[in-house]
């Protein structure tokens, strides 16, 4: 139902991040077409998540450039924050609003994907969930919350930070299956995880930040 | 000579403000002298302790 | 399916964020109490006089309510930072500066108007004319909202500090002062039937300038914090 | 042009020239520092209202000038580095930071000491002085906010924002206290204006605030050298210059 325009790519040049004066990773190249996977590894602390914060548009690389189908990100600005949907190690829901409640919300930041509030919670086995205020969530339920995200909005890039974190295996089958339909659609991901992930796409680029 | 450090009476304040004035000159400069020589010997250490790690 | 439009955005922001107010009303009375507290400890500390009270009455409003603005100022961002939320206003397709106007209209109609509405009980407590209340709502209405807008900045520069609260009075402040100035020596002309134009006006101007000004200083701010 | 620029402004190129010019700037900022001290204190004739006391001017004026140059300057820098992301400006601006607080203090406590035999008591809420307490109140929030960051990079850029902010924030603080100051007091009597100047009055003052300008740039310089070699600690040029150091 959503399809991408298969001809989007992520460019990456170069990229240094420096932390403490030191270098986490310096002249980081890659690039990133539709229907692939960027899979970082790394031990704790090997810059991981700073490289999926400077891919998203969080952080700004201390050296090198991104560019989104040829334009670099930070001169596209909230152009590139359209096409990318990002879940960083915290969910990014507020706990005191109910399960749609925070969807409409999320979905306000992006660009609608046409699934209704409740076929996303369905989606996530949350269905019913609707009028239940986050904070009575499970952690695993609330991981599940925050990466139906990725179903109200429309986004080719989606970058995740440890995305199966408190989730059981179910959970985890679960997700791999939604990520499995985005990249058949055209989508393309640069994930994290200390979970080995089993993915259909065999266009999985590895990156290890600790080798 | 002690005409020129009575001040016309105004001693004490002139010449506390030209004494705090030099005070925090003096400081602004030894302050960065100070820190870098810390910081050298500092690194220093440090080295010498990357040194003996690898060993 | 186009985006939401930035109308659209803001609204649902400001919404949300009212909404989320509602359901912590009562951390909402904090900062109002605080205001009126404060007021009263004045006469406890300097003395009942009524004649005194009504000279030195504005001053005393308006310093309470730059404490109390102050003190609410942390809301504004801390809850949305550790929820991880505000990253995802940082990725939004609309402009941050322009959701930050809705973020800071959020805050003043939670912390900065109540003060307006609680300024008469405090007007009465310490003695003021008629004519200085309704210049006090007056200037209360045109000052919190600068009080919120550049408060805001300084906010968004410590949202990822653990010890942010403390120096943030000190980021924030000194920034305060004009509006200090000008709201509390109007107060005291209209107490005294003297004309308040010239006051009011530059009020205004300071709240025309906060408000095309700090929105993008907070945008900016709350990128380099968060990165 | 700017690729020039971004080339020359690369740390080990700052840190060899800078340590060539500190002498002859130090050297300056004496020279211009002695006569100054002369022309001040020997050879200015005594005012006839305020006899002696006023040499302390030749202090305090030049100080607080230097505090606003010091503030313009560092948010200057700051803006360049956030804007451009030039590391060096970034570092210039933060070196500034104690220097400028300090000029800021000196500037208080000179006034306050100036105006007691004047008006008999240590702080008088006279215009200048009370727009030079809250500009010191600026400066205190620059630094702690640099020292409450951890990230060096993060907390430099932090601090940019803030000096813009309050460059911004000067002018209208210092009508508002002028305002303030007309309002409760008149502008009578406490005008901090320097007596009627008399051109051999003015010679020192003008050789003090050179001599201050001197001395800030080798403060400012002093300072980022130390924190171009904190920042660039792992780099090859400055583990020799530690190995030399010993």
């Amino acid at each position: 139902m959503t399809h991408y325009d298969q001809t989007d790519t992520l460019e990456a040049r170069d990229l240094t991040c420096i932390r403490d004066d030191r270098s986490l990773f310096s002249e980081l190249s890659f690039t990133l077409k539709s229907g692939q996977v960027l899979l970082v590894e790394g031990r704790n602390g090997s810059g991981k998540t700073s490289l999926l914060r400077i891919l998203c548009g969080i952080r700004q690389p201390d050296e090198g450039h991104i560019h989104w189908n040829g334009g670099d990100i930070y001169r596209l600005a909230t152009g590139f924050n359209a096409v990318t949907a990002w879940v960083g190690h915290k969910d990014g829901i507020k706990l005191e609003l109910t399960a749609r409640e925070n969807l409409v919300f999320a979905r306000s930041l992006g660009t609608p994907s046409g699934l209704d509030i409740a076929e996303a919670l369905d989606a996530m086995e949350l269905g019913g969930f609707d009028d239940v205020s986050a904070i009575n969530l499970s952690a695993g339920q609330k991981r599940r919350l925050a990466l139906a995200r990725l179903l109200v909005t429309r986004s080719p890039l989606w970058i995740l930070d440890e995305p199966f974190t408190s989730l059981d295996t179910h959970g985890i089958s679960l997700i791999e299956s939604m990520i499995n339909k985005h990249l058949v659609d055209g989508g393309m991901l640069a994930v994290t995880s200390h979970h080995t992930v089993t993915l259909d796409s065999n266009d999985i680029t590895r990156i290890n930040l600790s080798a | 000579m002690n005409e020129f450090l009575h001040m016309g009476g105004y001693a004490s304040y002139v010449w506390s403000s030209y004494a705090i004035a030099l005070v925090v000159l003096l400081a602004n400069l030894v302050a960065p002298l100070r820190a870098r020589r810390k910081l050298l010997t500092r690194l220093a250490q440090r080295e010498k302790r990357a040194q003996r790690m690898k060993r | 399916m186009k985006p939401a439009t930035l109308p659209q955005a803001f609204s649902i922001l400001l919404r949300r964020d009212l909404t989320l107010a509602y359901r912590r009303r009562s951390e909402m009375i904090n900062p109002l109490l605080f205001f009126v507290l404060v007021t009263a400890l004045f006469p406890l500390g300097i003395s009942a006089d009524p004649a005194l009270l009504r000279e030195i009455g504005p001053g005393i409003i308006w310093v309470a309510a730059l404490l109390a603005s102050l003190l609410s100022l942390e809301t504004v961002f801390r809850s949305d930072f550790d929820d991880g939320s505000l990253e995802q206003l940082l990725l939004s397709p609309h402009p941050l500066s322009v959701l930050m106007i809705a973020k800071v209209l959020a805050h003043w109609l939670i912390t900065g108007l109540p003060l307006l509405i609680v300024a008469p009980l405090l007007g009465v407590l310490l003695n003021l004319s008629t004519a200085a209340m309704k210049t006090l709502l007056l200037t209360l209405a045109l000052g919190t909202p600068v009080l919120s807008l550049i408060g805001a900045i300084g906010v968004a520069l410590t949202v990822g500090l653990r010890k942010g609260g403390t120096i943030l009075s000190l980021l924030v402040l000194p920034l305060y002062v004009p509006v200090l100035i000008f709201a509390a020596s109007a107060v005291a002309n209209s107490d005294a039937g003297l004309p308040v134009s010239a006051h009011l006006s530059l009020l205004a101007a300071l709240l025309v300038l906060a408000i095309s000004l700090s929105p993008a200083a907070t945008a900016a701010s709350l990128r380099i914090s968060m990165s | 042009m700017l690729r020039f620029f971004h080339q020359l402004a690369s740390p080990k190129h700052f840190y060899r020239i800078s340590g060539k010019w500190i002498p002859w700037l130090g050297a300056a900022c004496l020279a211009f520092m002695l006569a100054g001290l002369y022309q001040g204190l020997l050879v200015a004739p005594t005012d006839y209202q305020q006899g002696d006391s006023y040499r302390i001017m030749f202090v305090h004026v030049p100080a607080a000038w230097m505090s606003l140059f010091i503030y313009m300057v560092m948010a200057i820098a700051g803006g360049i580095g956030l804007v451009w992301r030039i590391k060096l400006a970034e570092i210039m601006a933060i070196s500034s930071a104690h220097v400028g607080a300090s000029f800021t203090f000196l500037a208080l406590i000179t006034g306050s000491i100036w105006g007691k035999p004047m008006w008999g008591s240590w702080w008088v809420w006279d215009a200048r002085l009370t727009s030079e307490l809250i500009l010191l109140f600026l400066y205190l929030g620059v630094i702690a906010l640099y020292n409450a960051v951890e990230d060096r990079r993060t907390a430099a850029r932090a601090t940019s924002i803030l000096a813009l902010v309050g460059v911004v924030n000067i002018p209208i603080i210092h009508y508002s206290v002028e305002w303030w100051n007309t309002l409760h007091q008149g502008p009578t009597v406490t005008k901090f204006d320097a007596p009627s100047i008399d051109f051999r009055m003015l010679i020192p003052l003008l050789l003090m605030a050179i001599a201050f300008k001197l001395f800030y740039a080798v403060v400012v310089l002093l300072r980022a050298r130390v924190e171009v070699l904190q920042r660039e600690r792992n780099t090859s040029w400055v583990k020799a210059l530690v190995a030399e150091h010993e």
